[in-house]
């Protein structure tokens, strides 16, 4: 039985990572064509990676976006779990089912919606309008991270600190901030990664700012243009993988 | 009673439909280590909650040295509280948790220090001011927390099982300290347990509570010695109650009819009986005495324990709903020969040292 | 700061179902733009979504897929939860983190992947493969619900049973089975709404046969098909509610 | 010791490179209570589920009833566990996890009921077969779980602290039960818990275990009266160790000069003892005697508690390095003045009811 299973979990990681392996081998391969044998190593499609202004362009965009989605449905998730797990209320637990229900939704429904209603009130598209997008779907995501970071704290804390003669906002940046930091930090580097990675609220929402996976998606209808759009891929899965990497150590080591 | 240091006055507190402190009088003396003592949920957490702060009363009124404080917040109360679960502060260093409620005395990093050194010192952890609490064990993590609450010079400490994380060693050993360290500030400490070893060791007075009710609050000696029910009887220590009628009445005696042990006569002890009242004997299990004398009933043994120092019985008889349980130093139990199981042995009430309770209740 | 933070939370929640309240208004609304006032109720975009053929056989295609990648990728979860939580094994910790790196993957990335390996290895696209990708990014969610099941449960359970006479075998069926049963439940329901909603991978792997996504995607070429999509996207967004609420009902309550 | 019924010989179990269980040999009677005793982490627990074949020995053997049973898997074994938590299967109804075990006995449906009725009944549960685990209190769990593990007659029950999750009142019954189940089944129960009191009053015989080793293994009295050395003597009971050093050795006494009560003679008690040896003169607490006697020391009160029968003392004085713990029985006390804090009391060993033991260890 229990080589059975580590016979299966072996397959299963190989499966799992495959593509993965593939994508890094074939960036490194001196071919337009993804196919086996391998040719010689080469640099030279992170070489053209480097130098095109449209990657760059849409790699400029995907930070800000990144950075300001995670930095924003950080502080809401803080405020909702902070809300939820400080302060007990009727309906608390199906406050915290409504939150992820928007998550259950095809991103094409959202995007679809969220398109109608900025052209409906006249917003325009723009990042910020891709930013709004992001915060639907990230906010959950911050409030999980949080209010399992808060759930593990005591409230005794939080009440110390008050009998010791601190009033709530002294209490707040004395105990409250620097206990839930772990948590801040996780959140922020989840919510960057999935912003990061996030393709149909960025089509439909970026206008003529494409977002690194618009501008990929926007590569594949040219086949030439494949190993370029393979080498930024190994770009991404390496940065991507680490961020995940440090924010899983995080919030086991807050646990 | 109005003068004294703390006075809960008519407290009430309920969540929702459920009434956690139900109309609790108590006034605690200056000075004195107060104890709060009752099974887990009969409100004493609660009553102590409120006493700091962090709680507001329902209804009733909290007077602290003959100021009104029922809704003045934990932050300006001048009262200080240990947590069962210590609190201490896991991102600062042990003395940054002692000093954390000196701040807004502004003292200068020196003062601080010196400060915050005295009072690791008071609590034997002098040079520890550097340490990190997740290098701390259990009965150091509850020193910090004393040292904690005790640098901002309450009036009134608080402290809500502060002993029941450590292990029976340990607490036997903080217990004394924990007395010497109040004798030492003379700060009035207010102590909630649901050890009754514990609050009759440490205590000047106990207020014994259930289901948000305080039954008795008397010196630990009366507590074990006279309870006033059935409930804190069998609360505070082992009782066996052994049911009776009261055959008889005078200023002095009152003579009870017990199905086990036949007609005996027991001082009143400034109670009053009346003719047929159905009451119950109390009995320590070591106040019978093993003797053959007039009053004495043969028991059989259902069982027989061994506690160190004493024997333990578990004894049947005609007329007993429950087994008695009887306590008898290992040395005068050898001289009875085995007492084995099933063996036989006469024993009997001592009167003097009976409690008469009401049945009820 | 209390009030502060309700009155924060009501308008996060306003702007989270702004959006699905919107599609679904407009899913009954009497006129192909989406503007207001609405106009008359109406239950023609209803009509219309049912005797789309084309819709009709992309609902075929999702509840398919969806439906093999629930069952496939819970067993898969199934028997790594139970490799990972019932024994012990040097890296235990890092192969739960490479399980999730997977999911850090921007999703057009691992289309492109295994779009090129299908080709490349002659498969060809087929439903089979869009349930390949979708067993690939829902067999960590299975994994995540199975893993906090098994945590909750003592093993002192199967040693109970092992030490009243009964075999590993048997005590997997009599006893790991039914108490994972809640948490198999969840796996089933969280794994079918996300391959039910994905987009990409269907996108890139679905070849002729699109799945619900995808066709609500191509009609977006077609401003007046609009309020046929709301309809569908209305359908959707009940169904996938009622999923999630279960599920998570399910896991607060094996909690 | 080769017709023990269960022996374990020269067992031993590493985690990597942390010792759980030190070569540990035991021969445990037939139809004996044999408890293992010892502070968390001591192995016991490890040295249980060994005998249950629910963990495997790195080196040993275990014999049982004769046969080699080392290698057999749980399943196999005839052993029965109680388990500390006592995973009761939530799934299954009470009755169905009583009778879990018997499904390999294809007994008709009849035949299959009427074993598990007649196992709740042993247990005070009839009646209950319906029920789910959910409306059990935990005495009830405690008493399924006994239920579950005596259905299918094993020759051994192995119990892992059944009543640690119980509060005081209920644990002391339970204890009494448990002693009167297990002379009914006459299976051979071994017990394993850290809590002293209740291995002294449910054991035929006990082990003492410390990190991984056995250091005493006899009958309780033994125990409480002749600790083998000063680990034993402190885990069981409290103990005072004074110091001293041996100045001469008959046949039958030993002569030890001590700082704090000068010299005094002691029985040998089967120990031999060579001059200038360093050794502890081991005295619980209510052995000392008050009395102004030639061999009397007057020592000062730092503490006193109340316990109710008797008052505890903590006293310090010449020659005494920690004070020591000196328990009086209420009356006495009364009868010596209020006794005090720094009062002075003069109190004397009993050299009959002293052990010597070795300083070292």
């Amino acid at each position: 039985m229990r080589k059975v299973r580590l016979f299966y979990a072996m397959i299963y990681f190989i499966v799992l990572y495959l593509p993965i392996v593939l994508i890094i081998a074939f960036s490194f391969n001196d071919s337009v064509y993804i196919a086996f044998p391998l040719k010689e190593f080469t640099l030279r499609w992170y070489q053209a990676a480097m130098e095109n202004q449209q990657l760059l362009s849409a790699f400029s965009n995907s930070m800000i976006i990144a950075v300001t989605t995670a930095i924003f449905s950080t502080f809401s998730g803080l405020l909702a779990a902070m809300a939820t797990t400080r302060y007990r209320f009727r309906g608390r637990s199906t406050a915290t089912i409504l939150l992820f229900v928007p998550l259950a939704l095809p991103t094409v429904v959202t995007g679809v919606a969220l398109l109608s209603i900025f052209m409906m009130t006249g917003l325009g598209l723009s990042l910020g309008t891709v930013i709004l997008g992001h915060l639907m779907i990230c906010t959950p995501f911050s409030y999980g991270v949080l209010v399992s970071r808060f759930e593990g704290l005591s409230p005794d804390f939080e009440r110390a600190s008050m009998d010791l003669g601190e009033p709530p906002l002294t209490t707040f940046f004395r105990v409250t901030l620097p206990l839930a930091l772990p948590g801040l930090v996780s959140s922020l580097l989840l919510t960057f990664t999935i912003s990061f990675d996030e393709f149909i609220l960025a089509f439909f929402l970026s206008s003529n700012s494409p977002t690194l996976p618009v501008f990929m998606w926007s590569q594949m209808r040219f086949p030439d243009r494949l190993p370029l759009v393979l080498a930024l891929a190994s770009v991404v899965i390496i940065v991507s993988s680490i961020l995940i990497v440090i924010s899983q150590r995080l919030r086991s080591k807050q646990a | 009673m109005t003068d004294a240091f703390i006075s809960l006055q008519s407290i009430r507190k309920t969540y929702g439909p459920v009434v956690a402190v139900d109309n609790v009088d108590l006034d605690i003396a200056k000075g004195s280590f107060f104890s709060l003592l009752g099974p887990s949920g009969c409100g004493k957490t609660t009553l102590l909650t409120m006493l700091g702060g962090l709680d507001k009363p329902t209804a009733g009124r909290i007077m602290l040295d003959g100021v009104d404080v029922t809704s003045v917040p934990s932050y300006r109360r001048p009262t200080n509280m240990v947590f069962q679960s210590y609190a201490i502060f896991p991102h600062l260093s042990v003395g940054d948790n002692v000093g954390y409620g000196l701040r807004r005395q502004k003292l200068d990093r020196a003062e601080w220090q010196h400060r915050v050194d005295a009072m690791l010192e008071l609590v034997h952890l002098k040079g520890y001011g550097d340490r990190q609490p997740s290098q701390l064990s259990g009965g150091q993590m509850q020193r910090v927390a004393l040292a904690r609450a005790l640098i901002v010079q309450p009036k009134v400490l608080l402290l809500d099982e502060p002993l029941s994380a450590l292990d029976k060693r340990l607490r036997q050993s903080m217990q004394i300290e924990l007395r010497a360290i109040q004798r030492e500030v003379g700060i009035t400490f207010v102590f909630v347990t649901h050890d009754q070893e514990e609050a009759l060791t440490l205590s000047d007075k106990i207020a014994v509570m259930s289901k948000g009710k305080v039954l008795q609050c008397c010196p630990p000696t009366d507590l074990y010695d006279l309870p006033i029910n059935r409930e804190v009887a069998e609360f505070v220590g082992e009782m066996n109650l052994i049911p009776g009628i009261v055959k008889g009445c005078t200023t002095e005696t009152v003579c009870i009819s017990m199905p086990s042990f036949g007609d005996q006569q027991f001082p009143v002890g400034g109670r009053s009986f009346s003719k047929g009242d159905k009451v119950l004997v109390a009995v320590r299990p070591e106040n019978f005495e093993i003797a053959d004398g007039p009053e004495g009933r043969e028991l059989t043994i259902v069982n027989r324990a061994y506690f160190g120092t004493h024997l333990h019985f578990m004894m049947t008889g005609e007329g007993l709903e429950t087994p008695l349980t009887v306590s008898v130093p290992s040395a005068i139990a050898r001289a009875h020969g085995k007492a084995v199981n099933s063996d036989r042995m006469t024993i009997q009430v001592v009167p003097e040292t009976a409690v008469i309770l009401p049945q009820a209740g």
